[in-house]
């Protein structure tokens, strides 16, 4: 039998080593894996590559505690009107962390392509945008003699995709409400998944419903249950984001100890 | 605003504006005065849309107006969840009509710039990034982009940086509303208390104005909305935008 | 306001322009749009192309009808015990239909250039098989220096994509239990969607869990209710295969009129 | 078959041996012996393994052993439905351990035809085609494949037409075994109350079959597992396979 995938956050951050590239789930302030992003921090981890189409809260505070050299991103920002990510820029302008600019649907492109196991994925649009020539990406003519241009993105293969979900079960499987955002084809493309879930669910209550299974168990390494644990962001419906928190971290002047303090997963205990 | 525009209501009711009948339209993250825009045409028009958000929501009908353009009450209602993946794909291959795409600056060819003020390997400003744009802006039949800001710095002769090109169909500020014509931005009406001067004066690229005229006001029915969607005027003090009459700095144009 | 999508299925057939490419839902003997199938037959539509990964019941009795003229396939047979489609294969062998012949993914690959939005698509394998050659299809050179050659496949769109499915609601949302098959993909690349329901189910019960919904309303143009629809192949859970019923189709000296006969469809109501 | 073999238990449990622990192993459209290897493996051996297959299922458990192998009973007790796109997909990228795929005609190479008898353009039997061939069988990490009918017109010296090329690892009869080593298809074990003569009469392809041996007896798990599978012999009546002693038709090889 396979080994027990349920474990703490800890000993699941601690799976993750310097250097590693990571695909974080969800979508700005709501539904990020932000108490695995915290634990991180709290390893003191170093050298990671982050990857994601809308980052906020999570590559700014890896930013915050220099734990990133690199990120892929489409956008990045707190959003709500907390408008731009402080310390991502500033790690950007200081030239702390290498920036690959993406459109988010280029990025998602790369993962088709490790996803679909390809080592290229056209994408539509683009034309006429600097980000080609920044990031070296080709164009391919149709073969089929249209004449069409296309743009094409060489696969981007994460180590780990890390995924905030609403249920996951003992074995692994994880199902998400509302939108899952770009975590479908994150799961895909990535060499491995940890899950994060905010409850732990009945394996029964999967079989009842295979159809909501948004990542499969065979697909996934590590479970980890963190009640909240997307805090200060939302994980609908179960909670919304804690704006006056966010307006805490935002805070240049506080420490960033205060808000980590302050975080549900230390409140952490595996329900299994 | 009785009877008149603020800045703020210019800027959401213009881009509601630009909805159609029956077209499927778009609004996307960090992007609050078109989410505005979207849910205020579903009040305020006697027509209807298909209204698809970055939240997944189809059709939705949220139960509170959320401070994130994101956030999952978007998808409240909705009878479908259409991830990003979808939403991408539908507009790639020709099936999104209207699309609403943030800018930091824009120029005189509906160009938008959102990635960097300055070099981009050198920036002064790190800004988000395009999200969507790149790829949204050049495939959407049309694409609004907003500034809440109108200025000769976002909007501008020469982008510092191309996050995106291609489809731009109209420019909405708090004082005027552009739209692409012969391939380029071409000024269709204008903040009625402001002036085709002052408009001219506070953007940085040529524009022809011909046919353009001050701003229709309001509508019974599009004030009305507004103000169910922003009752105690919460997103209008969130967004900050400057009055219309202070005019001390701007820059007098070349 | 739209018009209403709900109609008969005879007035959904009646839509099909002779000529047309359609993509059928369902595999082999599940939960294929065969009712449709059959009413086609009944209106006497003639030049079909059919695209469908894993056809079987309804190309054969197109094509023991003469209704179809081109078929792009992967494999086709009518499974369970029952072996090849006997009247799709005569109509190959007699070259009365042209067939471009795939494999599974290789169709999925065009239906997904066209559900992206770009000329070509890349796929996996391929290497050593006689397909491409056959097809004309072309290979890319990674551009980005792997070495890798990949056979890219052209975008196929059809005309329609017809889709049996277990529920779907008056504004047209449609959902399946268990597998969907290629219906997902089919239904993006698709310039129309036609959906043949099981079941009529409340707006309602889509809001309620949206996140099983797979194909939205607003991409469907045209919904039927047939209960039993499928027949003679299964609908998941609501209905089996009907063996006996397919052994009558299977007998040769027995008229296609005595199956047709049988066909639940007659039965129809709309229960709007 | 209390000690021995039947053709049809010989086909069904050497497929069935093929399969490792902890493996992802598939099974798809018009493979009713791989469907049966999968859960007599599942039922007779002590490992675990992933087991996917084409109705979506992901480690089912079915009410029933279905005589389609790709209905969507397979699918019962799954906890997630795992659709023909996430398959392939998963299969192309490289994480499909085992996958079997049928062929009707297999040659030394190990290579497959499954579409046409004949002139592909002039068919004298025009054959299902190859589904799955082609991506999977040079994408999975090992693929399988199996014949009923193990004759010269089926282990061919020239294939008719190459559906599917790349990534054989064995093959399946009534009465052999065969796995692929330096490239060609070598003969692994041969069903007991056959020889080695038999099996090379009745290929049409050159093959080693050094260190070859007769095929181990099914074990009592092997045999217990497939009488839960096919208690009423059902599934061995329509797999119609000849009996072994009927050897009349034998063409003499070359």
């Amino acid at each position: 039998m396979p080994a027990p995938k349920i474990m703490t956050l800890a000993d699941m951050a601690a799976r993750v080593p310097d250097g590693a590239s990571l695909a974080l789930g969800g979508s700005f302030l709501h539904r990020g894996p932000f108490a695995f992003v915290r634990e991180l921090i709290r390893q003191a981890k170093t050298g990671l590559e982050i990857i994601k189409q809308s980052p906020g809260y999570d590559l700014d505070i890896l930013c915050r505690a220099r734990c990133v050299t690199k990120a892929r991103a489409g956008i990045v920002a707190m959003e709500g009107n907390f408008g731009l990510a402080p310390w991502y820029r500033r790690a950007v302008e200081l030239q702390q962390i290498v920036l690959e600019e993406h459109a988010c649907m280029t990025l998602t492109a790369g993962l088709r392509a490790a996803a679909f196991g390809v080592p290229f994925q056209p994408v539509g649009g683009v034309h006429g945008s600097d980000l080609p020539s920044l990031n070296h990406w080709a164009s391919v003519t149709d073969p089929y003699g249209s004449g069409k241009e296309v743009w094409v993105i060489p696969a981007i293969q994460p180590d780990i995709a890390v995924i905030h979900v609403n249920e996951a079960n003992e074995l692994g499987d994880a199902r998400v409400y509302g939108t899952y955002n770009w975590d479908r084809i994150m799961s895909r493309a990535a060499k491995q998944v940890f899950i994060v879930a905010d409850t732990l669910a009945s394996v029964q209550s999967f079989k009842d419903r295979p159809e909501l299974t948004l990542i499969p168990s065979f697909m996934v390494q590590a479970v980890a249950v963190v009640p909240n644990g997307a805090w200060p962001g939302s994980c609908w419906p179960l909670y919304e984001v804690d704006y006056p928190a966010v307006e805490d971290y935002m805070d240049t002047t506080r420490d960033l100890g205060l808000h980590m303090a302050c975080a549900p997963e230390r409140l952490e205990r595996v329900d299994a | 605003m009785p009877d008149g525009w603020s800045g703020f209501s210019y800027l959401v009711i213009n881009l509601a504006r630009f909805i159609r009948p029956d077209e499927v339209t778009f609004s996307g993250v960090n992007s609050t005065p078109p989410m505005l825009a979207c849910l205020l045409a579903k009040r305020a028009y006697d027509f209807d849309f298909v209204y698809l958000n970055v939240a997944g929501g189809v059709q939705p009908t949220p139960s509170t107006i959320p401070i994130s353009s994101s956030d999952p009450v978007l998808a409240e209602g909705s009878t479908a969840i259409f991830a990003n993946e979808d939403f991408y794909d539908l507009c790639t291959r020709g099936g999104m009509d209207l699309c609403f795409l943030g800018a930091a600056q824009v120029d005189g060819l509906g160009r938008t710039n959102v990635s960097v003020i300055g070099d981009w390997h050198h920036p002064n400003v790190r800004l988000p990034g395009g999200g969507g744009g790149a790829v949204m802006l050049p495939t959407a039949r049309r694409a609004v982009t907003w500034r809440t800001e109108h200025s000769t710095r976002t909007m501008v002769e020469t982008l510092d940086f191309v996050t995106a090109a291609g489809g731009l169909a109209g420019v909405v500020t708090p004082i005027a509303v552009f739209v692409k014509r012969d391939g380029r931005l071409a000024l269709q009406s204008w903040h009625p208390e402001a002036s085709l001067d002052e408009v001219r004066q506070r953007t940085g690229f040529d524009f022809v104005a011909t046919a353009a005229t001050p701003t229709p006001p309001p509508s019974v029915n599009e004030s009305a909305a507004l103000q169910t969607l922003d009752p105690e005027g919460q997103f209008e003090r969130d967004a900050n935008i400057a009055p219309l009459v202070d005019r001390c700095s701007l820059p007098r144009r070349r």
